[in-house]
């Protein structure tokens, strides 16, 4: 038997794994892009899996619109990866520390 | 759907079909009108501010099943930000058209945040909420990134982008564990079902996520490293955008989550808020004395400001709310007040955003030189100025809800951090000129006569501060 | 009946002299300025006798009036008023006399100096002060006198302030009386506390009630009130009238002129503190132990200070010393409850010690202001109104019969010498001995000056005038650009006017101020201690005390004294020497004045400088600025310096910033119980 | 009573006459100049015409005004003087006429806004005085740290900008936790009324916290040791207006609030600390008079010598509580009495003696004392006023320095003969430092050449210096008026230290 | 354990590896490719939840447009590998060690005891309607405006890539097809009248 717990478990390690990979990784931002990509879908692992034992439409509704914006999202992340690239020649996370202090 | 739903959001319907006229006219009208992008703005700027005064006959209304709500306090936090949009608007237009700027794309996007904010303001679900926050920072993230060839620009728009898609997933991850304890969306619902739940465990839980969401929105540490980078990168103009409105969007996202959402838990966020606060505080007030920049001087003490409106939330009282209001307001007025004059100042090639380049300004311009020395006495919390009046209530607020220990934290805070605004007024009146620089004020008449009434309403509002007050408490039936 | 206005006119016109002279010195020039002054003292001069003539011969009651209030706070009133009654009067009398003595002679003395206006203006402006004193009615106007005179002597010792000395000696003396002002005060207000009153009548009304009640200054050993409100004001006594050891002031004060050194330093103010106690007698009657460190401390002063003055060669010092020594005097009679005969010989003193001041003033006008004795000698020759009436003031100092101070002096060592307060043995041998110091120093001080050799020489070619009178070093000592001659009548005047009261009047006063109760009420002797009383059996007119004193001990003790004086100092002159080298450490002791000077300059003129060094450097910029105001600001610098490297700019930085926000968060969340 | 909003006028006028002073411009001086003294003398006459009409008899508010201001936090436009205030506000309109005359010729930058500076910081000292209403009373307190801070920062001496820095934190530091302390007092008795507050109950814990937050906000601003480090460097920094504003009155505000709040709102935490105050006054007497005595700058030893004089303000302010509880009413009364005419003289001496100053810092540009000397030679005038102002500095009879001194001798003997000796130690180290000034600076050859070609003082420089020399004889010969303009309000005062409020 | 349960493991399990290699990989093509994977298992286990519509469009949406759009960035920016590699085994232990914490936290705050229980009854199906159909319904209903504000994001999304990412170049030609479609005969061809050519080449016009 599935209990809601396997369902949020795994959503949770989802999103450890998408949290460890943000600071872990120092090689380039499209990583960084794609571990938030993670983390969303481990929330909406959540929603539905809420959704389905409450036997309720909102969380999947959410889901929804989780899906939607996340795609906005990612492209003014690419285009704004593709700003910096063309600036730095490079995007590696790294080397992006002329702002600090 | 009915013809009242639509009514009740005519700001925000009107304030879309703005917005896509005004794409449409950018579009198609080419670089030869500006200067009429600029007006249409502010004129749909203005019509939307009359809609939101006019909206004010039957409140609290909602509409759309619940997912907006129209009260006393999303009009006073509509208003404001829509005020604030439009001092960014009259400020930048002299920037932005020295350094041939995207004009068309800097109105529409900050207007497409503006119509964010109000939804977040008026949001009634979690939903709305996401939407809404959403709406605001994907339209943040372009506008910070705007200035296209500054590799500064970008770097600051790239880590605002990546942390703040991370602050929203943790925000999101705490709704869905706010669904997953209350079952419903709604705000009021949730509100309602909190104390009977038998999940409360798992709500608080989604408590902390939602409160580190709240927190990065504000910029309260630890949740604040985008922001000093962003203030500093991002191009004046979009930096006076970031540091006014959405300030105010933050207050509203928080007292919809907190105050109308999660009220029973206050015991448990009251804590929380109270830790950040101080965390704020002293960041803020610190870091920012060893600033050279004064953007990224602001932008700490953006922090330490931020750290100061969590004491009016943290106290979880009517009072405090509305303080916090209050707070966020003075803090926005007077934020546009400071960077106008950084803008007021910048020409082609030169920022003006380092303290040393107010360096003698009372010897240039002894007019702005005293509208700036009022917004840092201002920020400062000297009175009478608005500042003051800020402060005071949120001690206040702090002190009812017997934390005195936070206020006296926030004290000693107001004391460090008021040594680097009257850092600046240090530079400017007590130090010479520059041989080789010179200071000129913008000759924009828009400019300068909107910048003087910005700077003279913080001494007006310190005088006259009691209906402003009365109508924040009035949002809290207070 | 005396009138208010009277009474204010006697105060206002040396005010007003004072104000005109000083203000618009330079409209009315020079003899403006002397014009206006001596009128104003004259008119008090003339009013004063007439007051006196008032009370003693025309009946006239004691005046005691409030003239308006100073302040009123609730029950404490503080007012200014006069009382006017014998002892006041009489000093009325002796101050604006010899004021107006002192004035008239500066005409001739001051006649070169470029201060000329100011300088009136300032004695006149003391002899307002010293009115006021002298007249209060209360403590506080006794005070405002009692300041204001310091004040007026501060201007005068540093009158050429040009000289680094004289500033430094007005200075100093200004101190050294603060020191005794201390205790004054704190008089005043012990008195008010036990008293309830500012003013005289009321408080002396009160006085019997202090018997029994007694304060713990130091807890657990309760101290007579009585004894501390007098020993408190003595003390203040004890530095207007430089007793020991708060007398280090007086002889340096001569750095001023010498007619101000004759009044204030002599006649009038020195003696402000003789006629502060006998004023208080009320108050010091109630205490025995209060009389005793009277009389002890002024007998010391009588005979140790006057050692001292026989090992100066200053003239002016010479007759400083004496002033001391005969201050010292004054306080033992007080201190014996002989107040009658302490303000007798403080009448006598003013008058004798005026003249030999002025007379010592004559003789540095003679020699172009040299005053060092050992370029002096033989000088009857050229001045002999000067000389002789040297001889008289000498004489009434030394206590010959019939000469004032005898009978003065007599009356004092044997009030002395019955009284039986604690220390009285002591103090009789103080002031038996000090007529022998008394005799050897002021003949020594007349034989240097006006007999033997001449030990200068005059020289036309030496050339100073008296410009640079004022203190410089002279091109080479005891060389004169001209011969020394006799001083101009406005000079010679007032010693010959001085010189007729030191011979005369002791013997038509002893009978009434001592033992005629001429003071009445005004002084409060308790039976106890009234020896005065005791002397009088013994009295049996003026003549018969004349003549009885060729068979007391202090007579031929002072011709004991006269007589190895000569014999030193004009019949063998290396004999001096001889005495120095056999006292060897002795002599060094007394001629550096017991090393009072040095002590205190050690101990409070650098001590305090080197204490405040320590308190400003140390724990005002120190500790206070350095650690705590100026470190708490490099402290948050520090932090906000380190606290800044967080903020890195490396994006992976931040995201873990938050990560760990939110872990602390949720483990907060985790750890911290909540209701 | 209806009459005149006599308070507003005072408060206003000088703040809004400030405006055309500022539009005069850096071009027309001599216009701001003229102006800015028709303001100051007009504000003066104000106040003068308010006199006729005060009831000295009276401990009441008089001249009240009250009018709602911020209703949601019942923050109320109140005005009303009583004795006390009116003195000091008497001081303020008096020193500023002679503070704008004194800079006439000295200052020669930006004439306009200093004047206006002057002007502004005038009104909002006497809106601290007259203020009735807790919070107004905080917003005036505050307020005026931003001219002062200007005035030092822009006109001053090489190390201004630490000296103004310092200036603004340390005093804002000690507020505000005074401002918590009036939030917590508000949120107890739901209104910002003063004298609601002094009557309202306290518990001891509630009591001492609030004390020590009036405390140290006032012991910053009066200054007391060890928080006075502000003001000497705020003193030598200063322009010389600035100095005789912040002495002549300035510091009276911080001694003004010990008596409006902290002395009757927390009478028991007073009481029961009384013996902290009544130490750090001694101290400040003490300690401050041997600093004093070492000072190489006229303008530090003068600070100085205020911080030492001011210590007997506070001293007179705590023993009151001694005395209460030893019965001795009347000392009280008087020792009350000795603070605040102590007070009001020290406005006056202090303020002249940095006139003086800075009439020689004009000349020669220079306060180090070692490159003055023979002054009396080459000023005559200038050392007459010179001398009497130390005089008056060293407490002489007959000068308004003696009166405060002498009343709070004689009344703290009654609390503590030990307490009266320290405290009558001033007379000498008071003098000692005093007078060695003076006879290196007054006495003595000229010192150099320069000082040799200084000019004596010009017909303005003497009007100012004659006015404060007035003043303080006046006090100094007849101090009953002033001690009955204040009498029934320092009664009051004691009979309300009295009652316990636990 | 029923079939489900297994499926469920059996895609978690490749969920979660796919999610590792995302972080992990040093090639970012490759880490597109394992994201692709654990979006496809997610997928999978969605389908188990019986929320099918919202599992096709993961499939559809996100690995058929956003990841494809990854990719082509991915590509297009030409990023150099062996670069970005240092520091990663230093600052691994704190990765894991961090994640490991907070996964700790996670779990334990979660209160997994409450959670297990079995699933409801699907209510979509109880209606006798299909999942589209249920999530539809609300979509049109109830949450009609966040539908019309998700419109305005996506909107926001295309202006903002838009005005970041076009830049008109200065000296570069390019083709503005509206005015090449637009173009009429008149516009291509101009006819200029000349004289015509002479032989005697002194004589000019």
């Amino acid at each position: 038997m599935i209990t809601l717990a396997h369902y949020i478990v795994l959503g949770a390690v989802l999103f450890c794994i998408a949290v460890a990979g943000i600071f872990i990784n120092r090689k380039n931002v499209i990583v960084l892009l794609m571990a938030i990509e993670l983390m969303l879908l481990a929330v909406n692992i959540n929603f539905i899996a809420f959704s389905r034992f409450f036997g309720d439409v909102a969380g999947q509704v959410f889901v929804f619109f989780i899906l939607t914006v996340a795609a906005a999202e990612s492209a003014i992340g690419l285009a704004i990866l593709t700003l910096l690239f063309r600036n730095r020649r490079t995007i590696n996370v790294a080397e992006f520390d002329d702002l600090r202090g | 759907m009915s013809w009242n739903d639509v009514l009740t959001m005519l700001p925000e319907l009107y304030l879309t079909g703005a917005i896509c006229v005004l794409l449409l006219f950018d579009a198609f009208a080419g670089t030869r009108y500006r200067s009429a992008m600029h007006w249409l703005s502010m004129l749909a700027l203005l019509v939307t501010a009359l809609l939101v005064v006019s909206a004010q006959r039957a409140i609290p209304a909602t509409a759309f099943s619940g997912m907006y709500v129209d009260d006393t306090l999303a009009q006073i936090l509509k208003l404001f930000s829509i005020l604030s949009v439009a001092l960014v608007f009259v400020f930048s237009e002299p920037y932005l058209r020295m350094r041939k700027m995207a004009v068309g794309e800097f109105h529409t996007l900050t207007l497409f945040a503006l119509l964010g904010i109000m939804l977040l303001v008026s949001a009634g679900n979690l939903v709305m909420i996401y939407l809404g926050l959403e709406l605001l920072t994907l339209s943040s993230y372009a506008l910070v990134a705007l200035d296209r060839d500054s590799p500064r620009a970008t770097e600051a728009a790239m880590k605002y982008f990546v942390l703040g898609a991370l602050a929203s997933g943790l925000l999101l991850y705490g709704m869905s564990m706010l669904y997953g304890a209350t079952g419903t969306l709604s705000l009021p619902g949730i509100a309602a079902t909190l104390p009977v739940t038998p999940h409360q465990s798992l709500a608080v839980f989604g408590l902390v996520f939602v409160i580190a969401g709240i927190a990065f929105k504000f910029g309260a540490a630890p949740f604040h490293m985008w922001l000093p980078d962003v203030y500093e990168g991002s191009p004046s103009a979009v930096t006076l955008f970031v540091a006014s409105a959405p300030k105010l969007a933050a207050v509203g996202m928080a007292l919809r989550l907190l105050d109308v959402g999660l009220h029973p838990l206050l015991p448990y966020w009251q804590d929380m808020l109270a830790v950040l606060a101080v965390a704020s505080l002293v960041i803020g007030s610190l870091v920012a004395i060893v600033q050279s920049n004064l953007k990224r001087m602001l932008a700490y003490s953006t922090i330490g400001h931020m750290g100061f409106l969590f004491l009016g939330l943290s106290a979880g009282t009517s009072f405090g709310n509305a303080a916090a209001v209050f707070y966020a307001i003075a803090y926005v007025l007077m934020s546009t007040a400071a960077f106008g004059v950084i803008l007021a100042l910048a020409r082609a090639g030169f920022e003006a955003d380092r303290i040393d380049d107010l360096r003698g300004l009372n010897q240039r311009s002894p007019w702005f030189a005293g509208l700036m020395a009022l917004a840092m006495f201002s920020l400062g919390g000297v009175p009478p100025l608005f500042g003051f009046w800020a402060k005071l209530l949120v001690l206040q607020s702090a002190i009812g809800a017997h934390m005195l220990w936070l206020a006296i934290v926030g004290a000693f805070a107001a004391i460090i951090s008021l040594f680097y605004y009257l850092r600046v007024v240090k530079v400017m009146y007590f130090d010479k000129p520059a041989e080789d620089s010179a200071l000129l004020v913008s000759s924009d008449a828009s400019l300068r006569w909107v910048l003087s009434l910005n700077a003279l309403a913080l001494l007006a509002l310190g005088v006259f501060q009691g209906p402003l007050l009365d109508w924040c408490l009035r949002g809290f039936g207070g | 009946m005396l009138s208010t206005s009277l009474l204010l006119a006697i105060v206002l016109a040396p005010l007003l002299g004072a104000v005109l002279a000083g203000l618009l010195g330079r409209q009315i020039g020079r003899a403006g300025a002397h014009g206006v002054t001596i009128l104003g003292v004259g008119i008090a001069c003339v009013l004063s006798f007439y007051v006196f003539y008032q009370l003693v011969w025309g009946g006239a009651p004691d005046y005691d009036q409030n003239i308006y209030t100073w302040f009123q706070v609730a029950g404490i009133g503080a007012h200014v008023g006069f009382l006017i009654d014998r002892l006041s009067a009489m000093m009325m009398v002796v101050v604006s006399f010899v004021s107006l003595m002192v004035h008239i002679y500066t005409i001739g003395y001051m006649a070169d100096d470029d201060g000329y206006q100011r300088f009136f203006s300032y004695i006149a402006l003391f002899t307002f002060f010293m009115l006021m004193l002298v007249m209060s009615n209360n403590f506080l106007q006794l005070f405002f006198g009692w300041e204001g005179v310091g004040l007026v002597s501060y201007l005068l010792i540093g009158f050429w302030f040009k000289k680094p000395s004289a500033s430094f000696a007005g200075m100093k003396a200004f101190i050294v009386n603060r020191v005794g002002d201390l205790g004054f005060v704190l008089g005043i207000a012990a008195a008010l506390h036990f008293l309830g009153s500012l003013d005289y009548g009321t408080a002396f009304a009160h006085a019997p009630s202090l018997v029994g009640r007694s304060i713990q200054i130091i807890p657990g050993h309760p101290w007579s009130a009585a004894t501390v409100i007098c020993i408190l004001l003595f003390i203040g006594a004890m530095g207007k009238s430089a007793q020991v050891p708060l007398h280090v002031w007086l002889p340096d004060s001569m750095e001023g002129p010498t007619p101000i050194s004759a009044l204030i330093h002599a006649a009038t103010m020195v003696t402000a503190g003789v006629f502060m106690v006998a004023r208080m007698s009320p108050l010091f009657e109630l205490s025995t132990t209060a009389l005793s460190v009277v009389l002890v401390i002024g007998a010391t002063g009588a005979f140790f200070l006057g050692l001292i003055g026989i090992t100066q060669w200053d003239i002016k010092r010479v007759v400083a010393y004496s002033t001391l020594s005969q201050l010292g005097y004054m306080m033992a009679a007080l201190g014996a409850s002989a107040y009658a005969a302490g303000m007798f010989h403080l009448m006598t003193h003013a008058f004798f010690k005026a003249l030999l001041f002025l007379g010592a003033g004559s003789v540095i006008m003679a020699m172009h202001h040299e005053q060092d004795m050992r370029y002096m000698g033989g000088l009857r020759r050229y001045m002999p109104v000067t000389y002789l009436t040297m001889w008289v003031g000498s004489l009434a100092l030394c206590g010959i019969p019939p000469f004032a101070g005898f009978y003065s002096k007599d009356a004092i060592i044997e009030a002395v010498g019955a009284s039986h307060v604690w220390g009285a043995s002591y103090a009789y041998w103080c002031v038996l001995l000090g007529v022998f110091v008394t005799a050897t120093y002021t003949f020594r001080m007349m034989y240097l000056t006006f007999h033997g050799k001449e030990r200068f020489h005059v020289d036309a070619h030496a050339g100073h005038g008296h410009d640079d009178a004022h203190g410089e070093a002279h091109g080479e000592r005891g060389v004169l650009a001209h011969a020394p001659h006799e001083s101009p009548w406005v000079v010679t005047l007032p010693l010959v006017l001085l010189a007729i009261p030191s011979l005369l009047i002791g013997i038509f006063t002893v009978w009434p101020l001592l033992y005629g109760n001429f003071f009445g009420s005004a002084i409060v002797v308790a039976p106890a201690h009234d020896v005065l009383a005791e002397m009088a059996a013994h009295f049996h007119g003026v003549l018969a005390l004349t003549l009885h004193a060729v068979f007391t001990a202090p007579f031929w003790i002072a011709v004991a004294g006269i007589v190895v004086t000569s014999y030193v100092y004009l019949l063998n002159p290396a004999m001096a020497d001889a005495v120095k080298r056999v006292l060897g450490p002795v002599y060094r002791v007394v001629d550096n004045k017991f090393y009072f000077d040095e002590v205190y300059n050690a101990l409070f003129a650098r001590g305090s400088v080197a204490l405040g060094q320590a308190l400003w450097k140390g724990a005002d910029v120190g500790a206070i600025d350095g650690v705590m105001v100026n470190g708490s600001a490099s402290l948050v610098d520090r932090v906000a310096r380190r606290a800044r490297t967080l903020q890195s700019g490396f994006l992976y930085h931040y995201a873990f910033a938050m990560i760990v926000g939110l872990i602390l968060l949720l483990a907060g969340f985790l750890l911290v119980p909540h209701a | 009573m209806s009459h005149w909003p006599f308070l507003s006028l005072l408060i206003w006028l000088p703040i809004v006459g400030a405006a055309p002073v500022l539009l005069a411009g850096e071009r027309r001086p001599r216009l701001a100049r003229w102006l800015a003294l028709l303001t100051a003398l007009a504000t003066l006459a104000v106040n003068l015409a308010m006199l006729p009409g005060f009831d000295y008899g009276s401990a009441a508010m008089q001249f009240t005004e009250s009018h709602p201001w911020i209703t949601a936090l019942h923050v109320n436009y109140a005005l009303g003087v009583d004795g006390i205030a009116m003195a000091l506000i008497l001081l303020t309109t008096l020193t500023t006429v002679l503070v704008i005359i004194g800079a006439w010729e000295v200052i020669q930058s930006r004439v306009h806004q200093y004047m206006a500076a002057m002007l502004v910081l005038q009104g909002f000292m006497i809106g601290v005085f007259a203020a009735t209403d807790a919070l107004l009373f905080y917003v005036f307190f505050e307020a005026q740290l931003i001219p002062m801070f200007l005035i030092i920062g822009v006109w001053g001496g090489p190390r201004r900008v630490y000296a103004s820095l310092k200036f603004f934190l340390y005093t804002f530091l000690g507020s505000i936790f005074m401002l918590i302390g009036l939030i917590y007092l508000y949120l107890k008795s739901g209104t910002f009324d003063i004298a609601a507050w002094q009557t309202l109950p306290l518990g001891m814990n509630a009591q001492t916290w609030l004390f020590f937050a009036f405390l140290l906000a006032f012991a910053v601003k009066i200054p007391m040791v060890p928080v006075h480090t502000w003001l000497p460097d705020a003193h030598v920094e200063a322009p010389t207006g600035g100095s005789v504003v912040l002495a002549a009155v300035m510091l009276k505000i911080g001694a003004y609030g010990l008596i409006r709040f902290a002395l009757p709102v927390t009478p028991d935490a007073a009481q029961h600390y009384a013996w902290l105050v009544v130490a750090l006054s001694l101290i400040a007497v003490i300690y401050i008079g041997y600093v004093a005595l070492v000072q190489e700058d006229m303008k530090k030893l003068v600070a100085y010598s205020s911080i030492a004089h001011m210590g007997f303000v506070t001293l007179g302010l705590f023993i009151v509580f001694m005395l209460i509880r030893a019965q001795h009413l009347d000392a009280a009364q008087l020792g009350l009495q000795g603070a605040m005419v102590q007070m009001i003289s020290h406005g006056f001496v202090s303020g002249a003696l940095f006139t003086s100053i800075g009439v020689m810092y004009d000349r020669l540009h220079t306060r180090l004392i070692k490159d003055y000397g023979g002054l009396a030679r080459v000023m005559p005038w200038f050392a007459i006023f010179m001398v009497f102002f130390a005089m008056a500095n060293t407490g002489l009879p007959g000068t308004s320095g003696f009166v405060g001194e002498f009343m709070v001798i004689l009344a703290s003997f009654a609390a503590n003969p030990w307490l009266a000796l320290l405290a009558a130690f001033t007379l000498v180290i008071g003098a000692g430092y005093t007078l060695w000034l003076v006879k290196r600076v007054v006495w003595g050859e000229p010192a150099n050449a320069h000082v040799e070609a200084m000019p004596d003082i010009n017909a303005r420089e003497a009007l100012v210096l004659a006015a404060f020399a007035a003043f303080t004889l006046f006090i100094g010969i007849w101090p009953e008026p002033l001690v009955k303009l204040l009498d029934p309000s320092v009664n009051q005062l004691v009979q309300m230290l009295g009652h316990s409020k636990l | 354990m029923t079939i489900q349960l297994l499926a469920f493991y059996f895609f978690a399990f490749f969920a979660v590896l796919g999610a590792l290699l995302v972080i992990t990989l040093r090639n970012p093509v490759h880490a597109v490719l394992s994201l692709v994977l654990t979006f496809f298992s997610v997928a999978c286990i969605w389908m188990l939840m019986q929320a099918e519509f919202l599992a096709l469009v993961l499939i559809v949406v996100y690995v058929g447009a956003v990841m494809v759009l990854f990719l082509f960035v991915v590509m297009m920016l030409d990023i150099k590998v062996a670069a970005a590699r240092e520091g990663f085994i230093r600052h691994l232990p704190v990765g894991i060690g961090v994640a490991l914490i907070m996964l700790a936290e996670m779990v334990t705050l979660i209160g997994l005891r409450a959670m297990q229980v079995a699933p409801p009854p699907n209510p979509a199906a109880m209606h006798g309607e299909s999942n589209v159909a249920w999530i539809g319904t609300a979509l049109y209903t109830q949450y009609l405006l966040p539908f019309e504000v998700a419109a305005m994001i996506l909107t926001v999304g295309i202006v903002a890539a838009v005005a970041l990412t076009l830049r008109h170049r200065v000296g570069v030609r390019h083709q503005n097809a509206s005015q090449q479609v637009a173009a009429v005969a008149r516009d291509r061809v101009r006819l200029v009248s000349m004289p015509a050519e002479r032989g005697d080449p002194g004589a000019q016009p």
